[in-house]
This record gives structure tokens, sequence and C-alpha cells, in this order.
């Protein structure tokens, strides 16, 4: 997989991107986790992990915005979120179980669509993204045709087009053959290396030098570096 | 960690426009409603065939008709906005559509505008093009029809706003359906009561631009508050997933 | 202020403050009602119009004002639950809502029945008893999406929601069914609407509106309270309360 | 008093039935939903006991840590 958006370095910074203190979450009478507290470097990837239930994905989801009902702080370049929404919306990209591809429209129509209220991007961009996914002759096909590894695929496609600092990647190698993991693996460091930083949670082993680690379990949260 | 200094990243530029968000939103929900056309019928046919069940359960006598038409048009039509209501924000919950919808930069109750108004486009709008059809079978004179018409172009566009604060709420539950109309229909009496009070005033010969534009206040009011209701609404039913 | 505010929506110090107040409230509610319902029922003169059919209107009008009134405070918490998410107030929404169908039941039920020997019917599409079947809709409606969402949070938000936009249409609706019924019946009497009521008619029904507002705020505080001790039965405080007996 | 007697004022000219029907209605109503909502907070203090209780047994028993899972297949009878 190739980037298709090639940041300049402008902005030099070395801040972290996103800053959470003392998050603390409780799902049905049950504490998920408590005294939580993380910084986001850019250039970092960064792999979220626990059991099943240690609220990976609703950590992701706190992050990204969409799950009320936790408290603490978070931090976007060192101000609060909440009162700079629109700016992080902006400099964010979260991908999640479920991808938000349309199995009606075409891979073309689905990126196009979701592209259509972050950055304009011509067509000939996304092709060539859809190409860089292994997707070349699917352009255009309607999506309910193609397997579920291709599907997830369209939705990847999304990351070598996106200039967003910060990804949120919530089981994006489900579904994935091994050479999608492969690929995927190298677009993460490649994406780090541009100074992007990134989050993800995954049953896979990822074989990335450098990658942080941040773990979640019920006997309580280790942030390990 | 590597040894190298700290890499950069630049944040990203402004978004794209408000409007051209909008126009994207729009623009996918009208592709998907094409290409699934069998979807668009059916609050159609449910239309046609709810107008259908008055002559036959009630009575087919002119009279009847003449006088109870406008109402049973206006509660039929209200009946397939509730029915369609339910796909609103279904399908784009289910694909994960609905989140990255959240997640855009723009304000939220304006994308909902947009979906909003795709909705009224592909279900409102149709049965106002069909009503003087059935307002010729149920015998309604001309005048009645243009003013039901009108009601319904100016009318209609409430139902959809105020159904999406009920969609929005009742996303992910179990028999949203029914909850939906549970809650919706009280809001719709109003527009319901206007609709059909407007055409039983023109038809004794009333002059009509007063209720018209009364309606018009309720369709002002639905499209600057309903929006940011709904928004609210989908945030919270998005919270549980 | 912020802080007597902060402490307003602490459960634990309402709980204890409730618990002294109750008592108080039905001691004083069960008094003033009985007291405006006997002096209705018994003392108050005859209606030279309706006769002594009039006489229900010493709960019809208590049942119907607290029924709207309980939506209006209902729409004030939900505000306070959206914007300063303070955990009284969806307490508050929750546990009133089925008290305020009861009411909203009563007095449509005893609309109803004073419209028999009044109109003659039981039923009549009357704009007050319209709004009020209107408002019954509006409770249920709140009270089902409470019960099919399971998180609590969840839960409290989207009622508030649903709250705040039934009470924007409450007007609409009420000016839209007065509309519809000149529309449609001119003039027909209106049940409630006396040109002047003599003092032993509204002294009494103001007595049983009072009491009933008492017994309303008993109602509002114990249902709150068990609604408390099931969100906090984790809490310190609760333990110590349940096990031992005192806050 | 409005009323000459007491049979008077049960008969309220005749539209006793309708006055005491309502207020019949009114009662029942009311006490029930104060003596539900007396009952039901009856209810959570006993479900509180109860869980505490529950715990404070369990607490003692399990002190070894259980493994997070062990798939082991359960036996189910297919009648």
């Amino acid at each position: 997989m190739q980037r298709m958006h090639r940041p300049d370095f402008g902005a030099l910074m070395s801040e972290p991107l996103l800053q959470a203190v003392n998050l603390q979450c409780e799902r049905d009478q049950r504490i998920l986790f408590r005294e939580l507290s993380f910084s986001i470097l850019p250039g970092t990837v960064t792999r979220v992990e626990g059991p099943n239930g240690s609220g990976k994905t609703t950590l992701l989801r706190i992050l990204a915005g969409l799950n009320h009902g936790w408290s603490g702080e978070l931090n976007w370049c060192g101000a609060s979120v909440a009162g700079q929404r629109e700016v992080f919306l902006r400099n964010m990209l979260y991908l999640g179980h479920r991808p938000g591809i349309k199995s009606l429209l075409t891979p073309m129509e689905n990126l196009r669509a979701l592209m259509a209220g972050r950055r304009p991007v011509s067509d000939v961009t996304l092709s060539q993204a859809l190409q860089g996914t292994g997707l070349a002759g699917y352009e255009n096909v309607p999506c309910r045709n193609l397997s579920a590894g291709q599907q997830r695929r369209v939705a990847l496609a999304r990351l070598l087009v996106a200039d967003e600092p910060l990804w949120l990647l919530d089981e994006v190698f489900t579904a994935i053959d091994a050479d999608g993991v492969k690929a995927l693996e190298a677009l993460l460091q490649q994406r780090a290396a541009e100074g992007g930083a990134v989050l993800v949670t995954t049953h896979h082993d990822l074989a990335l030098p450098g990658m942080h680690r941040l773990v979640l379990g019920a006997g309580g949260v280790t942030d390990e570096r | 960690m590597n040894a190298k200094a700290p890499p950069a990243v630049q944040l990203a530029g402004s978004s794209v426009g408000v409007l051209a968000a909008m126009k994207g939103v729009f623009a996918r929900d009208m592709k998907v409603a094409f290409r699934q056309r069998q979807d668009l019928l059916n609050p159609l046919l449910f239309f046609i065939m709810v107008v259908t069940l008055f002559p036959l359960g009630v009575s087919p006598e002119v009279s009847f008709l003449r006088e109870a038409g406008a109402g049973i048009l206006w509660v039929a039509a209200l009946l397939s906005v509730l029915l369609s209501l339910d796909h609103l924000f279904r399908h784009d919950f289910d694909d994960g559509t609905l989140e990255q919808l959240v997640l855009q930069p723009q304000p939220l109750f304006l994308l909902i505008l947009a979906k909003t108004m795709a909705h009224w486009m592909l279900t409102g709008l149709p049965l106002v093009i069909l009503t003087p059809v059935l307002g010729v079978m149920v015998h309604l004179d001309g005048n009645s029809i243009a003013v039901l018409c009108l009601t319904l172009l100016i009318g209609t566009p409430v139902l959809s706003l105020i159904g999406a604060i009920g969609a929005a709420l009742t996303l992910g539950l179990r028999s949203a359906g029914v909850l939906l109309s549970l809650l919706i229909i009280p809001l719709y009496i109003p527009v319901l009561i206007f609709g059909t009070g407007t055409v039983a005033a023109a038809a004794e010969g009333a002059t009509v631009g007063a209720y018209l534009a009364l309606m018009g206040a309720f369709l002002m009011l639905a499209v600057t508050l309903a929006p940011f209701a709904a928004a609210a609404a989908l945030k919270i039913s998005l919270s549980n997933g | 202020m912020w802080q007597f505010f902060h402490k307003l929506g602490s459960p634990k110090w309402f709980f204890g403050i409730s618990t002294r107040f109750m008592p108080w409230l039905l001691a004083g509610g069960i008094v003033l009602l009985m007291a405006g319902i006997i002096w209705g029922l018994a003392f108050a003169p005859k209606d030279y119009l309706q006769g002594n059919s009039y006489r229900i209107i010493f709960i019809h009008v208590p049942t119907a004002f607290i029924a709207q009134s309980i939506y209006i405070m209902m729409a004030s918490a939900a505000i306070v639950t959206l914007v300063w998410r303070m955990k009284l107030a969806d307490v508050f929404v929750k546990a009133v809502a089925p008290v305020g169908l009861a009411l909203t039941f009563l007095a449509l039920f005893t609309g109803a029945v004073w419209g028999k020997p009044t109109w003659g019917t039981w039923w009549i599409w009357d704009a007050r008893l319209t709004s009020m079947l209107i408002l019954l809709f509006l409770y249920g409606g709140v009270i089902a999406l409470d019960r099919a969402i399971n998180d609590e949070k969840s839960a409290a938000r989207a009622v508030a929601v649903l709250v705040l936009v039934g009470v924007v249409n409450i007007p609409i609706i009420k000016y839209s069914v007065e509309w519809w019924n000149t529309l449609h019946q001119p003039a027909t009497f209106k049940l409630t609407e006396k040109p002047s009521m003599p003092a032993e008619m509204w002294v009494p029904l103001l007595l049983s509106v009072l009491g009933l507002y008492l017994i309303f705020g008993w109602l509002a505080c114990i249902r709150m309270q068990t609604e408390i001790l099931s969100r906090e039965q984790r809490t310190r405080w609760v333990r110590e309360f349940v096990l031992k007996g005192r806050v | 008093m409005a009323f000459d007697s007491f049979s008077a004022f049960i008969a309220m000219e005749g539209h006793g039935p309708y006055v005491w029907a309502c207020y019949a209605v009114f009662f029942i109503l009311m006490i029930a939903t104060m003596a539900g909502s007396v009952r039901s907070r009856k209810a959570v203090i006993e479900s509180c006991r109860r869980g505490y209780e529950f715990e404070a047994d369990r607490s003692k028993v399990a002190a070894s840590p259980a493994p997070s899972a062990s798939f082991t297949r359960v036996n189910v009878s297919q009648d």
C-alpha cells in the first residue's frame, strides 16, 4: 500500500497530539477502567491491548468522541477537546468495527462520499488509493458483490489519502489476508515516520519495531512504554 | 524508541465547507435510494392502499368521500412517512456510516438537515405528486385538491423533520418501529389538524392564505429546531454502540 | 451558591433531606386534600347549571392541573440533565413520569364521567379533553422510551431530549386543538369554565389542588429515593443505610 | 351542609353514580400508586441487602483468581 497524501513537514511538533488525563469509564454498573492517563505523541504507533471486554473499543470510541458517560480530561494539542471539537474532528480519523461502507454503492462512490466531508480529493487520487489496497478492477462493482476482506479494504483505502494526523483504528485487521496485514503494518510504520500518530486495537500480532503498548485489563491499567 | 528527533506532522487544514459536506450527504442518500428502487415504491403503495381502505371499509358514497377525503389522504400520507422513517438512520447505523457522519467536522445538525431533505425528496414529495390522482378518486373538487397538495407540500417536510427526532431516539432499540410511532404521532397532531383544517376552510370558500402562512411557520420552526434535537438524540443513541 | 447547587445534585444529600420532609408532605397533603374534597362534596353549594355533577371538579381540576405541571417540571429537569448533567434531575424525570401518566388518566376519566350527565355522552371531542388525551400519549411515549433503553445514562439523556421536544410542542398542540375545536363544533359549553366562581367553590378547589400537590411531592420523593437506592447501591452510604438503617 | 340528608348526599339528585364513581377511581388509583411506590422502595432495599450479603459470602470463598476463560465444553442434554 502506498500513501497518496504526502504531508509536508511544515509544522514541527513534539508535544502530545492527544492527552488523556484520569479517564474513567463505567458501563452497566461496572468500571471498565479508571485513572487512565496517557499521551499520544506524533510519530508513534500505539497498540491498545487487553482481553475481551476490557474496554478497548470503548476507549477508542471515547477518544473519538462517540461515547459519552466517561469522566476525566481529553486534550488535543494541549487544550480541551470539548472546546475545539471541529478542529479535533478534522484532525482525527476513526475506523470502527463497522467501516462505514454502503453495500449498494461502489468502492469509488463510497470513498468519494467518505471524503466529501473532509477534503476535496480528485477521482484519480481516489482510484489510485483503491488500486493501492488491491482493489484495481473493482472500483465500479457494488460493494455487496465484494468479499468481506475486500469491503474492509475499501475502508482502508481511506488511510492512503488521509491527512489527519491522528488515526484511531479499531480492529482494522479483521478479514484481511496475510499479505494485506503486512502491507497495512508497513503503512502504519510509514505513517509514524511521517509524524502521524496511530492508535490501534487488534488481536493480530503486529511486527512493528518501537510500537507502544497500552494495556487494559480486568486487574487495572498499565501504560507500558 | 529510536533516537531520532521527534518526527513532525502537519495538522490538517480547514475542512470542506458546510454546503459541500451537506451536498455530499444528500447525494449519497439519493444514490443509495435509487440503487434500491423498490424501497422507494413501498411508502407510495402503502399510501394508495390505505386510501383504498376507506371507501371499502367505510362508505364509497360521494358525499362521505368528499367530506372525509382530505383527512383520509392526510392520515394516509402521515402513516406512509411514519413507515419510511425507520429506514432514515437504520442502514447507516448498521454499516457504520452514521458514526462517520457524526465524526465529520461540520455541525451535525446541518448534515442531518441534508439527510432529512433527502428523505423528504424520496418519500414526501412523491406522495404530494400522487395526491391529485387519489384526490380525484375520493371525489375532491379541483380547488380542494390544489389546496390539499399545497398543505402536503408544506406539511410533509415537517413530518420528515419531526420524524427524524424520533428515528434518532429509537435508533438501535428493539421494536424501534412501534416505539417510533408512539413517540412521534402525538407530535404530528398539530400538522395534521392544520393540514386538514386548511382544506376544510377552502371547501367552505374561506381564503386559506393565513392558514398556509401558519403551516409555513410550523415548517420554519421545524427546520430551525428539529435538526438540533435529532443531532442530540443521534449522539446519545450512538453512544450506546 | 455554586456549592449549594452542587450539593443539591448529590443523591446522598437529597436522600437525607427528603427523608426528613416526607412525613410532613404526606400528612399535609392528606389533610388538605381531604378537607378540600369533603368541603366540596358535602358543603359547597350546588351549581345552578350542572347540578351536583360539578362536584367532580374537586378532583378533575387538581389532577388535570398537576398532570400538566408535572410535564413542565420534567422539562425543566430535562434541561438540567442535558446542560449540567445533574444526576438528581434524571432521577426526577424517571420517577415522576408514571405519576404524571396516572394523574393524566384520572383527569381524562373524571372528565369523561363528568361529561355523561353534562353533555349526555361519555366522550366529547372537547378541546381540553383532547389536549389531555395527547398529554397522555406524550407521557406514554416518555415511559416507553425510558423502558426501551438499557443503558441508564443514555436513557436519561434520550428521555430528556424527548421531553423537551414535547414541551415545545405542547403550546402548539393546545393552540391547534382549540382551533380545530372551534372549526368543528362551535360553542359547546366548557366543563370547567366559570365566569365567576363563589368562594364556597374555589376555596375547597384550591385546598384540594394544594393537597394533591403535596401528595405529589411525597410521591416524587419516595420514588426518587427508590431510584437513587437502586442506582447508587455500590456506594458506601447506601450500603450503610441498607445494613444499618441510617444515612 | 348542602344536602338535607345522608341519602340525599349519596344520591346527589341522580348524579351520585357519576360523582362517586369518579371519587372511587381517584382514590383507588392514588392509593395504588402510593402503596406501589412504598412497596418498590422496600423491594429495592431488600434486594440491596441480599446483594451485599451475597458479596460478603463470596469474598470469603473466592480468594484465588479464576482464569479469564477456560472454554470448557458444557454438556447440554437434548430432550
